[in-house]
């Protein structure tokens, strides 16, 4: 075994390692900007007891949850009751693996990132349909339901509104692809139909707001994991929100110049000042969507689930093959 | 360690809320298991593990818990618009961490009992109570939950809630005003606070039934 | 080419499976699941324990035709009208018959006030409709008032009513509120609330209480305006348009909201006068009835409104109606704030009144409808009966003939809109 | 019980009486009324703001056919359905309040019905809206509405034996001590005893025999402590 080989498995399982810890404190993160944006919208202070001005408010609901006693309900199917909190996680913590945060700084430099990343967030569908099944309640098989046929129906238009922009860059990896924005424009001036497309989409894949059919609490009472409390039930609070991270990454990445700064300011650094430079851009594209997130679950009231349906497959979709069209048109006619 | 709950046949167990509620305290009468703090559970296995480890832990825990209560979204009557308006602008019940109104039984910590209880409302409410996952504790908020209130005479309301299920902090009023619930909810960050140290993992509340006649399947 | 014997019938799998399943079912000894034309599934799928049907409609409702369900939303439920229990039954995602299960707050109000005096008579009213309370008193004064005859002095008349409109203008404020929080948006409840707290302030400063008030008295009311009240009058008024507004800004020409609640739950006129509908939902589906004007009680012959209705008949047309009827009411407090007389505000009455024998009927427009009192008295302290007609309850009945053939989904969306208040509609 | 006949002018202490708002427009529909009912209509009488008359269970439902169809009577909408307990030895009645364009002010339909078998057609054929008050009535005072497609308990749980709103039904004075121990027995459905229900649902009068297991103790004026029919 020669020695690169070692140095890369170390260097992956470090970069893994690394990334599975900083998924809990981006919950944190996330779920404290919630409540205080929430809260100064609906023109109220949010939590301000815990930490200077509330800022560990988040970490205490995480260990409370974390000392809460599990039930498991009688009947339940124990074996997979068990299985799918950890399926949910797992599915969010693997796609962050290719997100580019820096130029040389991604887990793991797939030339399929794309493809990888798709592929893995798939299996959060199969986390909420098995706790649907598993927790023996009706209220959590017809949220599984739901929230399986709401997922499974928006990851084609998700998919779809990409390949316009992977046709116009010509590569699958992420990092390729912010190459190439850094020469050409910025993808979503390029491809402005495909980042709407995958904006709404990615909204119903995380189940935020105008399409939170899973945890519809005014109908069902709490979608899929109405059975389960303490930590799994924290598991799953906490997939949603790093799923919402890794989407708004994720758009950020393909759409907006990962971590290239905008006009005014040097697209690209090099040497270490480079990698925090981009860090630093990256994180402040993404916190930028996810706070259009929060803001939308404050305003917008909930669509209903055939209208949910039916957008996805009568209006997004088409859009999107019409989109891919074009481009693909465009590509060939001028040659790109 | 998740201890699991042990089941109990509940045709044995006496139905409940007939007799008068007496909440066990601290059995540990066992010699032998007494000095470290931990005894017999009835139905076998032993709970009070916990208070071996050194009571600075129990401390931290019980500062997280109490300023992490998520109250259950669960209203009878006029009390739950002033619980409502407790948590809204005005009066932010958020500020001590209690905003996420959970409406799942099983991921709620604090049963907020607001309103008349009647006798027809009494299964499912104790069904509610027994459905929460333990560390639980429960607000009596307004006369009529707490003693009957204006409708004591009544044929068919419970004269109050602690004749169905133990009770941690009764608020006064018809309704309470929002400060006073909220007063309330100060009350029960202090109860959860002081038991620092003789937490245990168990709470033995009696044989709890696992199955329920009424339940939701 | 070999020849299919036509008769032979390709089993199609859903078949299959049905038969593999009752085969199952007979090896463990259990029934088979499924009967022709449906079987009575009892009470044990809602979590009650099983008993024969007590009338036909119970048992068209628990027979469970092919592949219908029920679903229980139980007594405990997140959308905020209280403890009621919908027995939907339900095929996939379609309500096939929905059955309201009342009961769960019935304090026996009516029976509670058999046995007081006229003057507790109106605290036990109180907590009815708590979203309206000086409503619940308005109607018992009148009734007792008929009873013991005494009318009570004008100033305390135009006190009443501006109450009970400040009172509508909140209910209303905090239907819209209700009714975009049972589709997921929780912004607005909580304007809905600033409006609320602002007049309950206001009515707290007058009466002392904050929601039962117990300010109505046999023959006047309770205290006079004191300048607390008037100056909070006086901000309210400023604000109010704006909060409205505010919260209307949220809500009416939000796209998704205007999708699910247009044409959702299609009332039609003649359906709402015989169901018993009454107010702002009868109003909606275009039936210009409103006591204020068609039984004109104490002031409201005095003052200039006009009835409006709409014509939709769905929950967005009672969505609309709100907001019109909240506009009405601040203009009836505007010309209430005019035209308030000087003087007593309570007839001279003694502390026990044992009116003459008799009987009363009292009827007042209250937020959710015709709300009346149908008094009698013996010569004693107490009434010898005492019935409440709460509006609510009444056009509780709607429902059943709304919900089918909609979604789950929806059920809140037309509950909302309909916005009954469990206090009322146990007693 | 005093009779219950009211007197004509009742101008009382401090307050007048209010003016009579619509004599003569009243004066129409009696006119009307004797008319259409001539023999039926018993006490026909007039309020400031009401007319009512008496009738008997029997006639009752053709009664308000004609006052809801009749285009110059047009009492369109049934206001309240109340039903009221004249004591042990007397009997029900079922007080209907109507409303009309055409006529100002109520129209109060009081109809008598039996009190040992208390029996009335049901009127939710002419509006629908009648089921929740015809509900209420039979959970409430037992009196049981023929035709009535879902008369079952709407308040108290299905298999509660009394009728709370009848005067027999005396509410306990100090609800703790007393047989009737509000809470006793808790609604919970692993304590209803099944047997209750496959009586037919016409039970209209809990006698002696129902309540087998709670001796009835006599109480002043002969009316039995409804509530020990409980099952303990």
């Amino acid at each position: 075994m020669d020695f690169e080989l070692i140095l890369g498995i170390g260097r992956f399982l470090l970069a893994t390692t690394l990334l599975l810890l900083l998924t809990v404190p981006t919950a944190f993160v996330i779920i404290q900007m919630e409540m205080k944006i929430i809260a100064q919208m609906n023109l109220r202070f949010g939590p301000n007891r815990v930490g200077p001005r509330g800022i560990f408010q988040s970490t205490i609901h995480g260990f409370k949850v974390l000392a809460k006693e599990d039930t498991i309900p009688d009947q339940a199917d124990r074996g997979t009751f068990t299985l799918a909190p950890w399926m949910v996680y797992m599915a969010a913590a693997m796609s962050m693996l290719v997100i580019p945060f820096a130029p040389g700084a991604v887990a793991a430099n797939f030339n399929i990132g794309i493809v990888y990343f798709f592929a893995v967030l798939g299996l959060s569908v199969v986390g909420l349909l098995v706790a649907g099944w598993a927790s023996y309640n009706k209220y959590s098989l017809l949220g599984g339901l739901r929230s399986a046929a709401q997922m499974v129906s928006y990851e084609i238009p998700l998919t779809l509104s990409i390949v316009g922009a992977v046709v116009l860059a010509g590569t699958l990896n992420f990092s390729e692809l912010i190459a190439w924005q850094r020469e050409n424009v910025w993808l979503f001036i390029a491809q402005p139909v495909g980042v709407g497309i995958f904006y709404i989409s990615s909204l119903a894949e995380v189940n935020r707001t105008p399409f939170d059919m899973v945890e519809a609490d005014s109908e069902l009472v709490a979608g899929p994991f109405t059975e389960y409390s303490g930590m799994r039930f924290g598991f799953f609070f906490f997939a949603e929100y790093v799923a919402l991270f890794i989407m708004s990454g994720i758009l950020v990445s393909l759409f907006f110049g990962g971590w290239l700064a905008p006009w005014p300011f040097p697209a690209q650094l090099d040497g270490f000042g480079g990698t925090l430079y981009g860090i630093f851009w990256f994180f402040l594209k993404t916190y930028i969507f996810v706070f259009i997130a929060v803001w939308l679950r404050a305003t917008l009231p909930r669509v209903r689930v055939d209208q949910l349906m039916g957008m996805a497959w009568k209006v997004l979709l088409p859009l999107a093959l019409v989109n891919l069209f074009i481009t693909a048109i465009v590509v060939v006619v001028l040659d790109l | 360690m998740a201890v699991d709950r042990p089941t109990t046949t509940d045709e044995t167990a006496p139905p409940r809320g007939n007799g008068p509620i007496v909440i066990p305290d601290q059995a540990g009468n066992d010699p032998l298991l007494s000095q470290f703090g931990m005894e017999e559970h009835p139905q076998g296995g032993f709970h009070g593990l916990l208070e071996v480890i050194p009571t600075k832990a129990d401390y931290v825990l019980d500062l997280i818990r109490a300023n992490s209560l998520w109250p259950l979204l669960s209203g009878l009557s006029c009390c739950a618009i002033e619980m409502m308006s407790t948590a809204t602008s005005v009066n932010d019940i958020d500020r001590f961490g209690m905003f996420p109104f959970r409406a799942s039984p099983r991921q709620a910590d604090v049963l907020i009992v607001a309103g008349t209880l009647t006798t027809k409302m009494a299964g499912p409410l104790v069904r509610l109570w027994e459905q929460m996952p333990e560390p639980k504790w429960c607000v009596a908020m307004g006369t009529c939950t707490t003693s009957g209130g204006r409708f004591k005479r009544s044929y068919s309301v419970v004269q109050g809630v602690d004749r169905v299920m133990p009770v941690d902090v009764y608020v006064p009023g018809c309704p309470p005003r929002p400060e006073g619930l909220i007063y309330g909810m100060m009350k029960l960050h202090e109860l959860v606070k002081q038991r620092r140290g003789e937490w245990r993992t168990y709470v033995d509340r009696g044989p709890q039934r696992t199955r329920w006649e009424g339940d939701v399947r | 080419m070999t020849k299919i014997d036509p008769e032979t019938r390709i089993p199609d799998p859903i078949e299959l499976d049905r038969i593999e399943e009752d085969r199952l079912r007979a090896v463990a000894g259990l029934a088979p699941v499924r009967a022709e034309g449906g079987e009575y599934a009892g009470f044990d799928q809602v979590g009650l324990p099983d008993r024969p049907p007590q009338t036909d409609r119970e048992r068209e409702i628990y027979t469970l035709g092919e592949g219908e369900m029920l679903v229980n939303m139980g007594p405990q439920h997140p959308s905020t009208h209280g403890v009621m229990r919908l027995v939907v039954k339900v095929r996939g995602e379609i309500i096939v018959d929905i059955d309201p299960v009342l009961g769960y707050l019935h304090r026996g109000i009516e029976k509670l006030c058999e046995n007081a005096t006229y003057t507790t008579v109106l605290t036990y009213v109180d907590p009815m409709d708590y979203l309206a309370t000086m409503n619940n008193e308005h109607a018992p004064a009148i009734a007792f008032e008929k009873l013991y005859g005494i009318q009570p002095p004008k100033r305390a008349e135009y006190i009443r009513a501006l109450v009970v409109e400040l009172e509508r203008v909140s209910s209303h404020g905090l239907m819209m509120g209700f009714l975009a929080l049972d589709m997921g948006g929780i912004t607005p409840i909580l304007y809905a609330f600033i409006n609320r707290d602002e007049i309950v302030d206001l009515l707290s400063a007058i009466s002392g209480q904050r929601m039962l008030f117990n300010f109505f008295r046999v023959g006047g009311v309770n205290f006079d305006t004191n300048d607390e009240f008037l100056s909070r009058l006086g901000t309210w008024r400023g604000r109010v348009l704006k909060n409205i507004e505010m919260n209307e800004r949220l809500i009416t020409d939000n796209e998704i909201f205007r999708s699910r609640t247009i044409d959702m739950g299609t009332l039609t006129g003649r359906d709402a006068i015989s169901l018993g509908v009454t107010g702002p939902n009868l109003r909606a589906s275009g039936v210009p009835f409103d006591v204020r004007k068609a039984q004109p009680y104490s002031i409201y012959n005095e003052l200039e409104f006009d009835v409006i209705t709409q014509t939709g008949g769905d929950s967005y047309a009672r969505y609309l109606q709100r907001i019109a009827e909240i506009k009405q009411s601040i203009h009836l407090i505007d010309q209430i704030i005019d035209k308030m007389p000087h003087g007593p505000v309570q007839a001279q009455v003694p502390g026990i009144i044992r009116p003459k024998p008799g009987r009363a009927y009292a009827a007042i427009e209250s937020p959710r409808g015709l709300y009346s009192v149908y008094a009698i008295s013996d010569g004693g302290p107490n009434p010898y009966r005492f019935r409440m007609r709460d509006p609510s309850f009444i056009s509780l009945q709607a429902m059943p003939k709304l919900m089918p053939g909609r979604l789950v989904a929806d059920t809140m969306a037309i509950m909302a809109s309909l916005d009954p208040v469990m206090g009322g509609v146990d007693k | 019980m005093a009779n219950l006949r009211r007197p004509r002018s009742a101008a009382h202490s401090l307050g007048r009486r209010r003016a009579l708002t619509a004599p003569v427009a009243a004066g129409a529909l009696v006119r009307l009324l004797t008319e259409r009912f001539g023999s039926d209509l018993r006490d026909l009488w007039t309020d400031e703001d009401t007319v009512e008359f008496q009738t008997d269970a029997s006639r009752a439902h053709d009664q308000l056919r004609t006052l809801r169809d009749d285009p110059d009577l047009a009492f369109f909408m049934l206001a309240d359905a109340a039903a009221v307990d004249y004591g042990t030895g007397t009997r029900f009645e079922v007080v209907y309040h109507l409303f009309s364009w055409k006529h100002p002010g109520w129209l109060r339909l009081r109809v008598h019905v039996d009190r040992s078998d208390p029996r009335i057609a049901t009127i939710t054929d002419l509006w629908e809206g009648a089921m929740f008050h015809e509900r209420e009535m039979y959970d409430m005072m037992g009196i049981v509405f023929e035709g009535n497609r879902d008369l079952r308990r709407i308040y108290m749980s299905p298999d509660y034996r009394s009728f709370p709103h009848r005067k027999d039904f005396v509410l306990p004075d100090d609800a703790a001590d007393s047989p009737a121990a509000g809470v006793n027995p808790l609604e919970r459905p692993e304590t209803w005893d099944l047997t209750r229900f496959n009586q037919a649902p016409d039970i209209t009068f809990p006698t002696s025999e129902l309540r087998d297991d709670a001796p009835a103790e006599a109480v002043e004026d002969g009316a039995t402590r409804a509530d020990t029919g409980r099952p303990r």
